[in-house]
């Protein structure tokens, strides 16, 4: 994997995204070009921007939308205190990004691969989307609450084969997870892969399809990160029999450096066990945080 | 230019730093997590995450959640246990560049003794670091570090076993008298005294009336208890004659001098390590640079000079 | 809507309080310097700055300094006397609309009971807080909040003289058991505890070499101490049967409701009140505002809802 | 006295003054006009912008330059973490403001007068000198160390006589010393009043001559504020028993309001006693903080 650094990088633009009136809460953040030799989609950054007071110590994760010749982009929602405050950055701020970091979506080309997003889970699959090299073999199933203008969809919409679930209420809730199912089990007759970010609720019903279809799942968890380095043991996540390494099986790993996206039967949700994932269960705030 | 190097006088054993900033346990991972983002060999010393004998799978998540100005944790001291470090980990460091210190983390004084023997024995280790702020299971669950009798059992098991190696014992700031505190564990033979270990604290989340927590209360650390932490190194240095390491809310070159003003001969730099992972390798030439624009040439003429 | 007013049972002098939010001592003056911003009669409570026998002028300056996220001071309790505030300053106060609680600081339990005394004279008077977080002069100068037997002794003392005002104890963070501490100030008879007082702590200026504070220690509050805060009014909720006020940190309604969920009944501001004058009278209104939002209905179906 | 109160104001614009290439340290900050009643010279506000963070807790004490018909004016220097903030204003931006607070200088018209300030103490003698009914009976000695054209002292020289005094090395200083002793002897015997403003060691100096000469003297004190109401007592000086409340003489009142104008003989410096003011004391930081 690709060394990754930490560097001070500028705001070229910050671009709301599906305004409704109202105030933004969606935003493509362009960051002059970091020298990385390489990344990988599925990888992430860590953001602290360095006007931020100390009342806030962490830095945030996003993953990498794009890295092209002249910028980075990331793509974010605003949810809480962070992110509310990144959205105020201006164009020549600077920001203390770390990155790329974490592991990446498997990519095999001539596998047909399905993409399950959920909300502001679509970022990683943009760069995913715009770097296969066989497009034709990706399809995509996006499940999102807000106005689609919101999301950075067309982008993906554009590239490869698209479909897009507007969740208004519990029906289309529970028709969009019936519609995950019957796809994924698609996948698996034809031998293909599912990739899937979203929301917890959202992961946890990815993964119970994933082990009873028998479908090759990746899942890139959203964990709350303070280091991103792997040093905090904050971000942890319980891996199964199944992972690789045994000394770590039914132990702790960093979601930062070890994910962030897992084969679905190599970890599981702490509280699975106690509630079963139902339509109820991964509810309203399936696609968003 | 100031020499940077420091020595902590300790009788037999004085451990000598290549600059008073270390970085503090359970915030620096082992060290090679940060290979990337500067050279390991610059910094005064690493202090690695807490080790137990056999490897501990720690606290349920949530286990970190950010206060103003610092942060919570109650990571429950996950590790890979002391034979994976000395086997695995230890000869992936610059240790003969840079001390390597050793946290030491157990349930009862026997378990620390036999920690301290493993470590004790390993070239690659320049220093033990005695994590006192953990249950004594064996008596009913008391914290080591808010009793002085059973601080200096710990301290005695360890000191017992460490054979050559400098024994460092980190104090906690949740008692009432961290003076007395720290001369009991003088007095049980440590070398060098560290703190502080972080304050008792709890966070909750009124939505879901849940702890932000899995394990309800936590360590909080950071700026937020800065003012803390200079004051329990100020006591804690009139009070021994060992030297001190100071610990608590470092984030910059001006508050490395502020504990060193209070008589601390080193720090420690924890939490300040999540704001940006080169963060402790900067601190070490903006501290340089700070006492080259102050005219301070030596640390002796600028440790405990504090006027009161 | 919420009705906003709080009952705080005990025994046989309930303390009615508009709604949860009443003022810190030494944060809010007398009330009187707050006329301008806003209308006293819509708090909770107003705790006046602590009183003594005798005038005190206090310590020297400087005796107050900022940290990151909070501040430290070490004002030294000056006030012009317990007879001053009841002759000159309570009748200015609407005490018929909002309840007014006059804190104690003295240096032995004697002085205690008699300020108590003077006090529980005064019908202007709603409750007294007992501030222990002072030295016992008489007995060497060990704080009365960091040791159980000498705070009972204080508790005791207050009682015997306050006749039917309600007794509320202050206590100290600075303690390795708030628990042990709380309950022994339940068992002499204390009403009402109120938590926490500030942590001790420490600031100086490197350039010249000398503490922040003439006192070199001083008493740490604001938002860096809310998680400190919330465990202690956790602990002591867990601990005692009597009602708790939680204090430290309270910066926004959702702080309050945090304390709330904890187990208090009520909360004091503090530090707040200097981020703006009109910061308190503000609060009361985002609160009522909030908990509309939330659908809370009543006090008693949220307090203590912790889920653990 | 007025009634203060506490607002929101919008900042119109921040001038940077006397730049001298670098960074700028001197500004003049104007505000949209609160809805006072009135205000005095040498009473003040205390600024707190609404995007603070909670890190930076307290509210910052500045005198009053003007309030017109459109705006309040106010002059800072940048000494610390709070200015250097303060400096980062922009058009647009919210900042509480309560005030007018604390007392005022004498204003007795017919008097000669004597305004002696020391660097960014000159802030408050904007205001004396556009409000005085009979400026010819107005005079200044103004010491500084930065560039001239870093204060607003021209708007004052417009109005009234004044002189400027640059303190670049002791020397200057020693001779701006002498040149106050000299002033205020003048004064004394025109039966004229003589205000001062300035950093402390400056005020001493003033204070000091003061009581040796025998001119009655005005000192607005510079402390340290949390509150700027008188409830935190974090802003004390201690009296003397000239103090006209017996009940406070010899003890501590607030600066804030009881202040931040006392008469020289009524208070104390603390260690005034401990080392008698020289030029060697007053010294170079006499006329910056
Ligand atoms: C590898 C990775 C990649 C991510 N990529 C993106 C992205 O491309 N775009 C995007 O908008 N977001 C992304 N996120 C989530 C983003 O990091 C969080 O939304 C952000 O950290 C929230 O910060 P805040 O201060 O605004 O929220 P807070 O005020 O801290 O919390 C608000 C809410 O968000 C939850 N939360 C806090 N931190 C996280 C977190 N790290 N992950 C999930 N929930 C959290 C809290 O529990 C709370 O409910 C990613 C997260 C990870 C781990
Ligand atoms: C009544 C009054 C009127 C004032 N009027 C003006 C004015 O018109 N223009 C102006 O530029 N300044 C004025 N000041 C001073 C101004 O308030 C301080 O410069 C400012 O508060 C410093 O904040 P800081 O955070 O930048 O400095 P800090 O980082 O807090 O401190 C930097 C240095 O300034 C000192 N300092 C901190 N606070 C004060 C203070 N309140 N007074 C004096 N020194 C302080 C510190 O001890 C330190 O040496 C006035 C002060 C008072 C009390
Ligand atoms: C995430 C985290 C993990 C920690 N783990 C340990 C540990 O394993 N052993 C230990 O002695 N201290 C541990 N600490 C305490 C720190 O070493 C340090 O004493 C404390 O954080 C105060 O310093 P700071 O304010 O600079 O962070 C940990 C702190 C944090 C934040
Ligand atoms: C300037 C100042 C003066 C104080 N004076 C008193 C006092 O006289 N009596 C007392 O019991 N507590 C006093 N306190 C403590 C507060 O009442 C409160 O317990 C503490 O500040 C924590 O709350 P906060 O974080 O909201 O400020 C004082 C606090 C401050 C900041
Ligand atoms: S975020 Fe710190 S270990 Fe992953
Ligand atoms: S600034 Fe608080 S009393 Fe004067």
């Amino acid at each position: 994997m690709n060394t990754p650094a930490c560097t001070d990088l500028t705001v070229l633009d910050l671009v709301p995204f599906g305004q409704t009136g109202g105030e933004a809460r969606f935003f493509a953040l362009r960051l002059e070009r970091p020298q990385w030799a390489d990344w990988k989609p599925g990888q992430f950054v860590m953001l602290r921007p360095a006007g931020w007071a100390l009342d806030m110590l962490w830095a945030r994760p996003f993953s990498i939308c794009r890295i092209s010749a002249r910028d980075l982009v990331i793509f974010f929602q605003v949810v809480g205190r962070g992110t509310a405050r990144l959205a105020q950055l201006r164009t020549g701020d600077v920001v203390h990004v770390w990155g790329p970091l974490g592991n990446a979506f498997a990519m095999e080309p001539d596998t047909p691969t399905l993409m399950l997003a959920g909300g502001i889970g679509i970022a990683p699959f943009i760069g995913y989307a715009h770097t296969h090299p066989k497009p034709w073999n990706l399809w995509m199933d996006f499940g999102h609450r807000m106005p689609l203008g919101c999301y950075p969809f067309e982008s993906i919409n554009e590239k490869i084969m698209a479909d897009s679930h507007h969740e208004e209420g519990p029906e289309d809730l529970s028709r969009f997870i019936e519609t995950m199912g019957r796809r994924m089990r698609e996948f698996r007759d034809q031998n293909g892969l599912v990739l899937a970010c979203g929301p917890t609720p959202f992961l946890r019903t990815v993964r119970s399809f994933a082990l009873e279809y028998g479908v090759r799942t990746q899942l890139s968890l959203e964990t709350r990160m303070a280091c991103g380095v792997g040093a905090c043991l904050g971000c942890v996540c319980r891996t199964t029999e199944q992972w690789p390494d045994p000394a770590r099986a039914g132990g702790n790993v960093q979601t930062c450096t070890q994910g962030p996206v897992f084969w679905a039967e190599q970890i599981t949700f702490d509280d699975e066990t106690a509630a079963p994932p139902t339509a109820a269960d991964a509810p309203v705030q399936a696609c968003e945080r | 230019m100031i020499d940077m190097h420091v020595t902590l006088p300790g009788g037999l054993h004085p451990l000598t730093l290549n600059n008073p900033v270390m970085t503090a346990s359970g915030t620096f991972g082992y060290g090679v997590e940060f290979t990337p983002y500067g050279d390991l060999t610059r910094l005064g010393g690493i202090v690695v995450k807490g080790l137990s004998l056999a490897p501990r799978r720690g606290n349920p998540m949530p286990r970190v959640a950010e206060t103003p100005c610092g942060m919570l944790n109650a990571v429950g001291l996950q590790n890979d246990g002391v034979e994976y470090f000395v086997r695995t980990t230890l000869p992936k460091l610059p240790w003969r560049e840079v001390p390597i210190v050793a946290n030491l983390y157990a349930c009862d004084p026997g378990e620390f003794g036999e920690l301290a023997a493993v470590l004790a024995a390993e070239e690659g280790v320049a220093a033990l670091e005695v994590n006192i702020s953990c249950p004594n299971v064996k008596e009913g669950g008391v914290i080591f570090g808010q009793d002085p009798r059973q601080a200096a059992k710990v301290t005695e098991a360890v000191k017992m076993r460490a054979g050559s190696k400098p024994v460092i014992v980190k104090l906690s700031p949740n008692v009432t008298d961290i003076a007395h505190m720290a001369r009991a564990v003088e007095d049980a033979g440590a070398d060098v005294l560290s703190c502080i270990n972080t304050l008792t604290g709890m966070g909750v989340d009124i939505n879901t009336r849940k702890p932000l927590l899995a394990n309800v209360v936590g360590g909080l650390s950071g700026p937020a208890i800065k003012p803390v932490a200079l004051r329990c190194v100020w006591q804690v240095a009139k009070a021994v004659s060992i030297p001190v390491i100071g610990i608590g809310g470092i984030t910059s070159a001006e508050d490395v001098l502020e504990f060193l003003l209070v008589g601390a001969h080193a720090v420690q730099v924890g939490t300040a390590n999540f704001i940006r992972p080169d963060f402790v390798f900067r601190l070490v030439d903006e501290l340089a640079a700070l006492c080259e624009r102050m005219g301070i040439e030596q640390w002796d003429d600028f440790r405990g000079t504090l006027k009161v």
